[in-house]
């Protein structure tokens, strides 16, 4: 049997038999989900080879799977991600009702996903994608919260995305006569301009959506965060990679051929939008009180960084935009899992009520640690690494615009360390409080996942060129060459970072700044509560709680307020509220009076009367 | 001009289908008592069959019944007028006939439940 | 086997010098401000009597790991910056600060000086002392300010000589002179954000002893203390160097070092001792004004080099 | 030949006058007879399907032995063929649907079996005849029964509904009759295809004419803007078997004379353009309309009239691709449609207010129907993997082939109000607080059986479509096809 086929069918077979699990017993379907996923992965990572390729023939369709290096990549991390993540939601979602439906949608969310990166040809790419949007919407209308106006959101925005992709993929047939993806790749140079560019900018739409690129994000935050943790790992980490997918496949392969590839704007377009997006979804990450949101809005911010990195379009900068992709897969994977953990624990994610949760759930704390190590992009750790050859992809660019580019880019990572540093300490760190003291570690259960890929970090960052190859695969496959190294990150002038050194350099150090503070300071330092702390002699009583963490940014909000004053959530807000009240007006033809109708028909009669022989006569 | 009687007959009787139909038109169009609604409406159906008819008339034409006078008058080189149109409008009657029925016991129902017969006042179902 | 030696001798002996010549330069910075001030001040090698005395000493309570561990990140943070940076060129007087420099780049140490603030603000943040935790969002917010007409000034620097790599920088000032006089417009910027950099004012608000007890560092005492000093010392000489590589060609023996790096020095420290302090959203505010002004300048000027 | 098409109308109708007589020995038989009738029908329509399909000739049945042009003649093709046994399938899962549906069994349920038989009757001749006159006649049986049953609650809306309808209709009927009458003073025959054989001998003007009165008479039965004032009302207010015979009887039957007429009897063609033109404004207005409802019945009224909008964009693009894919939207929803009709109409038994906002968390009373609801809004808004999706990709392929890109546009943005309206209502119904638990009317078995049977068929054809592709394409080929039509008809006359 075709392993392509066996991978959809086991995580479809997975889903349907985690929904009927739930009737036995509802932990059951948790692990039926977790089982499912797992199988698919090891068929995935042991059976899957590029010889891999089948055809459904289907009411004058065909639907082509393939495999191929990219996609391959692609769909290593949605699996690879996938066990953690459904390993981690058996605990997490236990207890709570309805699982069946929640680990059905969330099966056949990842099916859906397998199936975009298995399909070769856009009919099948297209169904799958839909399956995708509604069964991940009926997974954010689980909470419920606001009765589902999320949802709609995030329903309308998907719609127009979808849509905008059909319509993309018909007038590409109609054009071309082909379905293929490698059909629009070889015949896209042949097309017109106007088509190109009604194609491309259609593609660029529906992607956009997934990916949340500037005008088309506001319906991510909220999704983001309402959605249940568990998914949201999915959400974040592996949903939006789905945009990130279809882009990578335009603006690699598809516009390279077409003269809109040579003429710079459409890229540099969209590459500012993506730079833009990151600083302003990076400004509202740090005013976040909700860590959940905080997330939601690093996430964006982050994906800006990889369409920045896809438009520019050089060897280097796509291969910084696949590794990030990678990277913040894991990261914020395992992020989103952290503040679910922490949600599951404590009960809240308010960074304002939460504190010092560090020595009640120090396992959680390190994993959330090194994420965000790696999402600040801070050496030596896998974050690091991506970020550095997008900078340096910029610099070596020799395209001016680009260096502006940098400089927003920039601005928008070292934002990032403050809303970084805000998470840790809001969650983490500060003084305890009375209420949290109950708080007790994640079970091992939710901690394992979170911890491994925490560590997986940590090896990426050690030896880069573990992802280096496969995305060098990749990229060779996308027509794209480049030339990598373990260790040494390299830009087209030369010049270079060694990991090893670092390494060295810093393990030493720390190990002797660590060991030399422990031992001589071990005997009589002894652990006092954050309560007992320097007041200039005020003795604060226990109930008090001085930890500063309301507005904890205020003096920079005050420094950006004139970014922040508009947002375009309410211009959407406008726009959809005057469509509404215009229908609203355009409904009221149907007055309910009988005659009314009547004398429309007659109207209607004669004005056909009068202008027939104008309208038929053609 | 002068028009000899056919002419005339002829002019009046599509004249007078052609007037029906407009009566009936601004009875439904214009008037709001639902009685005077239907009225309008089976006297449009009057209009259409009366001009039916007289599509299917032919001049000096007898009625087409197949009966030994008629033979006579066939063998003598007369005509009938078409019969298609007459089973036709004869079908067309019944039906309306029907529909009127139904329509009134409609309004019998309306005027119950709204104590009014005004097609303006009712209007609980719109947009 | 001998090679590496060397390498070792020539790593202690750098963070020596690092350090030493950074405590000197703090004694003689309280001892300029003092003056300013019409006060005596501390003699110059005051800061070692500090460090010392405090490594004597031993703290008497931590707060938990992060704080235990958080020096260690520091000292390990600014002595890996230091690595990165070649001290001095050519032959000087003590070859062993020779080729000191790993294979790293102005973008990696631009990150990496962030690595020990990390740590830092991790370690301050356990502690739950408010003032501190203030001191660093008031940190951050005006790093914030600070990097970008920083980085924007690398960028042109950069983007002008087609490396990025600071090696690769001394080499081009080598042939063209420095760059502190054929990229104008970068240097200005740099300069205007190292003013930042080294938290003297006007932009010591997230550290001013007088409104938050010295912020961050309220709750370290003894070793931790000693050991966060030794760090900011070594780190404000690696910056020093860094700026003096890549702006005056580096210095090829000591003397020459020093001059380089106690003239770039006094730019901050004067410019600080006289000015009153900036509100942080201010100082941001001033960060994002004609520094970057001057940043975008050093980049077009740059780009039609 | 053991069975023929006249059973089609025959039976119905000597059933729909028996029921009187069978109430007087029980009243089970009343209920149990129509089943037996149009299951019959359903058996009769799949022989001649069978049939038609095997010799690829239609099945053309002249009744009392008058060959046309004189007699009445019934053309059981492929294309009507298709639509006779949609209909009676329908038909027949409307009488599982309405077996001892409650608010039915409380009036007397004969009435609704006699008017329901009609209604059959009505809808399979129109489809079948292949005489003018007679479909007049059969358009009128329709809609003299569809007018009785939407007042069939005796409520006070029932009625206004049912009298707006009925105004409307029998501007209907008088257009068409006028149009008939033209029509035969100009050619002098009734029967379709002769018309169609002489329709070149009127003159342009007269033809356009004529051709102008057959449009709105029957743009009114086929629910195109601004005629179709009266479907809101009589779907929202008919009882819930009723709306589902609607929209897949009586609606079906109406678009089938209007394609008739523009594809058969006319060689207008303009009338293509003016059809995309008519069913792009007709589906814009309506969704808009349904986005705002707060009525559920209203809301999937206003729906219903935008998917005929876009039946009849297809028609008008006019390729066979095209008319393919109409014939597959035509097929959808008659399904999907009849889907949510059937599964709404419980929802809104179940919510005195009949208003959507108390529909909230309905998902947890009645779990199977809000199943067979959110079904039915998934398929219906087109997502793949269910049938809707297909006939979408169909016709929008066929536009895009015919490059009306600003057609496909809009009937994109147009879904994308529909999606909106579709899944505002099924995130009330699983993530609402439930005001209260009592169930005011269960399903019966019958409901859900029917309801299971259309949820198979969406799933199953959205997997695996090529189960009825096959037929429409043949269907759709006969439409098109209008030589073949005229000599086969008219072959019997030049015996």
């Amino acid at each position: 049997m075709n392993s392509l086929l066996l991978v959809i069918l086991i995580l479809l077979a997975g889903a349907v038999l985690s929904f009927l699990a739930n009737r036995i017993m509802p932990i059951l379907s948790g692990v039926m989900s977790f089982l499912s996923i797992g199988a698919a992965a090891v068929i995935f990572f042991v059976q899957v080879s590029a010889a891999d390729s089948m055809a459904i023939p289907i009411s004058g369709f065909s639907l082509h799977w393939g495999i191929n290096a990219y996609s391959w990549l692609f769909g290593a991390m949605v699996l690879g991600l996938s066990v953690f993540v459904a390993l981690y939601a058996i605990a997490f979602m236990k207890g709570k009702d309805r699982l069946g439906y929640f680990f059905f949608n969330f099966n056949l969310t990842i099916m859906a996903m397998m199936g975009i990166v298995f399909s070769t040809d856009w009919v099948s790419l297209f169904i799958f994608w839909e399956i995708m949007t509604w069964s991940s919407f009926l997974i954010i209308i689980y909470a419920g919260i606001s009765e589902g106006r999320v949802g709609t959101k995030y329903m309308i925005f998907s719609a127009i995305g979808g849509y905008a992709m059909f319509m993309a993929i018909l007038v590409s047939n109609s054009l071309l006569g082909s379905f293929q993806i490698a059909d629009l790749v070889s015949g896209f140079g042949t097309l017109s301009l106007g088509n190109q560019a009604l194609i491309g900018i259609l593609f660029m739409v529906a992607f956009g959506v997934k990916s949340a690129v500037m005008p088309l994000h506001v319906w991510a935050p909220r999704a983001y965060a309402d959605s249940p943790m568990a998914f949201t790992a999915i959400f974040s980490g592996l949903l939006s990679k789905m945009g990130i997918f279809g882009m990578g496949i335009l603006m690699i392969s598809v516009f390279a051929q077409g003269t809109i590839g040579q003429t710079f704007i459409f890229s540099n377009i969209l590459a500012w939008l993506g730079a833009v997006t990151s600083v302003i979804a990076t400004f509202y990450a740090l005013i976040q009180k909700d860590a959940k949101r905080l997330l939601a809005y690093s996430s964006i911010a982050q994906l800006g960084y990889i369409i920045v990195g896809l438009a520019i379009g050089t060897p280097l900068s796509i291969m910084a935009a696949l590794f990030l992709a990678v990277v913040h897969a894991i990261f914020k994977g395992t992020l989103f899992m952290v503040v679910g953990a922490v949600e599951r624990q404590a009960g809240t994610t308010n960074m304002e009520e939460l504190g010092a949760l560090i020595r009640k759930m120090p396992w959680t704390f390190m994993a959330a640690l090194f994420s965000i190590i790696a999402l600040a992009g801070v050496p030596p750790l896998g974050g690091f690494v991506g970020k550095w050859m997008l900078y340096e992809s910029l610099i070596t660019s020799g395209f001016g615009a680009n260096y502006f580019l940098v400089i927003m880019v920039f601005l928008s990572s070292t934002a990032a360390f403050l809303y970084s540093y805000r998470f840790l300490f809001g969650l983490f760190l500060g003084q305890e409080e009375p209420e949290f003291d109950h708080v007790k570690e994640a079970p091992a259960i939710m901690v394992v996942p979170m911890v491994v890929l925490a560590l997986l970090l940590l090896v990426i960052g050690a030896f880069p060129g573990l992802l280096f190859e496969p995305i060098a695969n990749a990229m060779a496959y996308m027509g794209v060459d480049v030339n990598w190294n373990m260790t040494v990150l390299s830009n087209v002038w030369g010049d270079e970072v060694h990991m090893e050194p670092l390494w060295t350099s810093i393990l030493v150090m720390f190990v002797i700044g660590a060991t030399f503070l422990t031992f001589k300071t071990r005997r009589n330092t002894r652990y006092v509560t954050t309560k007992d702390i320097h007041t200039s002699g005020e003795i604060p009583e226990a109930h008090e709680n001085m930890t500063f963490s309301v507005n904890f940014y205020q003096p920079f909000e005050r420094a950006i307020e004139p970014v922040m004053k508009r947002k375009m959530d309410t211009y959407y807000n406008r726009i959809g509220e005057g469509l509404e009240s215009l229908f609203g007006f355009a409904r009221k033809i149907y007055t309910g009076n009988g005659q009314t109708y009547a004398i429309y028909v007659i109207i209607f009669l004669s004005i056909l009367i009068l202008i027939g022989e104008t309208i038929f006569n053609k | 001009m002068d028009l000899d009687y056919n002419q005339i007959m002829s002019i009046g009787v599509y004249g007078s289908a052609i007037g029906l139909i407009l009566i009936g038109l601004y009875a439904v169009l214009i008037k709001k008592h639902l009685t005077k609604i239907v009225i309008g409406l089976s006297i449009i159906d009057a209009g259409i069959h009366l001009l039916f008819i007289a599509i299917g008339y032919i001049k000096g034409g007898t009625a087409p019944i197949f009966s030994p006078a008629g033979e006579k008058i066939v063998a003598n080189g007369g005509v009938m007028v078409d019969p298609v149109p007459q089973a036709l409008v004869l079908t067309a009657i019944v039906i309306g006939f029907a529909v009127t029925a139904v329509a009134l016991s409609l309004v019998i129902r309306l005027y119950r439940h709204h104590q009014t017969a005004r097609i303006d006042q009712i209007k609980s179902l719109k947009w | 086997m001998d090679e590496f030696w060397m390498k070792i001798i020539g790593f202690v002996a750098t963070v020596l010098l690092a350090f030493v010549v950074g405590a000197v330069y703090g004694g003689l910075v309280r001892k300029i401000i003092a003056r300013t001030q019409n006060r005596i001040g501390p003699p110059w090698y005051q800061n070692f009597i500090d460090i010392l005395k405090l490594y004597s000493k031993s703290s008497a309570i931590n707060h938990g790991f992060m704080q235990h561990i958080a020096p260690a990140m520091a000292i390990t943070a600014s002595v890996t910056v230091l690595m990165f940076v070649p001290v001095l060129t050519g032959d000087g007087w003590f070859p062993w600060f020779e080729n000191l420099n790993f294979k790293g780049d102005l973008i990696f140490l631009v990150y990496m000086m962030v690595f020990g603030s990390l740590g830092m603000a991790l370690g301050i943040g356990q502690t739950g002392n408010p003032n501190a935790a203030i001191g660093v969002s008031r940190g951050l917010s005006m790093m914030v300010g600070y990097e970008i007409p920083f980085v924007m000034a690398l960028v042109a620097l950069m983007v002008q000589t087609e490396t990025t790599s600071i090696t690769g920088l001394m080499e081009y000032q080598d042939q063209h002179g420095w760059l502190m006089f054929s990229s104008p417009f970068a240097f200005i910027a740099a300069v205007m954000a190292m003013l930042g950099m080294f938290h003297y004012g006007p932009f010591d608000v997230a550290f001013a002893p007088s409104e938050l007890a010295s912020g961050p560092p309220s709750e370290f005492g003894g070793k931790y203390l000693a050991l966060m000093m030794t760090s900011g010392s070594i780190f404000a000489f690696a910056k020093l160097v860094l700026f003096v590589d890549i702006f005056m060609n580096g210095a090829s023996n000591l003397i020459i070092l020093v001059i380089k790096t106690l003239v770039l020095y006094m730019i901050p420290v004067l410019y600080g001792a006289v000015s009153p302090r900036y509100r942080t959203e201010q100082a941001i505010r001033y960060f994002w004004g004609w520094p970057t002004f001057f940043g975008a300048l050093a980049i077009i000027f740059a780009i039609y080099y | 030949m053991v069975v023929s098409p006249v059973h089609f109308i025959a039976v119905p109708l000597l059933a729909a006058f028996l029921i009187p007589l069978l109430a007087k020995v029980s009243k089970e038989l009343v209920r149990i007879v129509p089943g037996l009738v149009i299951g019959y029908l359903s058996v009769v329509s799949v022989i001649l399907m069978t049939q038609v399909v095997n010799t690829g000739q239609p099945i053309i049945e002249v009744i009392g032995g008058w060959s046309p042009p004189f007699g009445i003649n019934l053309v059981f093709s492929a294309f009507t063929g298709f639509l006779v046994s949609l209909m009676t399938f329908m038909a027949f899962l409307i009488w599982i649907y309405s077996y001892r549906f409650k608010k039915i069994d409380d009036a007397p349920a004969q009435k609704y079996f006699i008017l329901f038989m009609m209604l059959v009757t009505g809808s399979t001749g129109i489809v079948l005849t292949g005489d003018i006159f007679n479909l007049f006649v059969f358009m009128e049986i329709t809609a003299i029964a569809a007018y009785s049953l939407t007042a069939f609650y005796r409520d006070r809306d029932g009625a206004e509904a049912a009298f707006k309808y009925l105004l409307i209709g029998s501007f209907a009927s008088a257009l068409m009759l006028l149009a008939i009458v033209l029509l035969y003073s100009q050619v002098g025959t009734l029967n379709m295809a002769e018309i169609a054989q002489r329709i070149h001998t009127v003159p342009q003007g007269m033809k356009i004419t004529i051709f102008t009165l057959f449009v709105v008479g029957l743009g009114i039965e086929a629910e195109m803007f601004p005629l179709n004032g009266w479907a809101p009302d009589a779907y929202s207010q008919s009882p819930g078997p009723v709306g589902v015979a609607f929209a897949a009887l009586v609606v079906k039957a109406g678009v089938y004379s209007l394609v008739r007429v523009v594809f058969t009897m006319f060689d207008i063609h303009g009338a293509y353009e003016f059809l995309i033109i008519m069913g792009a404004i007709t589906m814009v207005i309506a969704e808009i309309s349904a986005l705002k409802q707060t009525n559920l019945k209203r809301m999937l009224a206003y729906s219903s009239i935008g998917q005929m909008g876009f039946v009849l964009i297809a028609f008008g693009i006019g390729t066979n691709a095209a008319v393919f894919g109409a014939l597959f939207l035509m097929f959808n929803h008659a399904v999907i449609k009849g889907l949510l009709f059937m599964s709404g109409s419980y929802l809104v038994y179940n919510t005195p207010s009949k208003e959507i906002k108390d529909m909230a968390g309905i998902g947890k009373k009645l779990p199977m129907v809000s199943f067979f609801f959110a079904l039915g809004a998934l398929a219906i808004v087109g997502l793949p993997p269910f049938s809707g999706f297909w006939s979408k990709l169909y016709i929008l392929m066929a536009a895009a082939d015919a490059s009306f890109y600003y057609l496909m546009g809009t009937i994109l943005i147009v879904s994308i109000i529909e999606i909106v309206y579709y899944f505002r209502v099924m995130g009330r119904l699983y993530f609402g607080k439930p005001q209260n638990d009592v169930v005011l009317q269960k399903p019966t078995l019958g409901g859900i059986f029917a309801m299971g049977v259309l949820a198979t068929v969406i799933i199953v054809i959205g997997i695996h479509p090529d189960f009825v592709t096959g037929f429409i394409q043949s269907a759709a080929d006969t439409l098109l096809d209008k030589a073949g039509y005229i000599n086969n008809v008219l072959q019997l006359t030049n015996l």
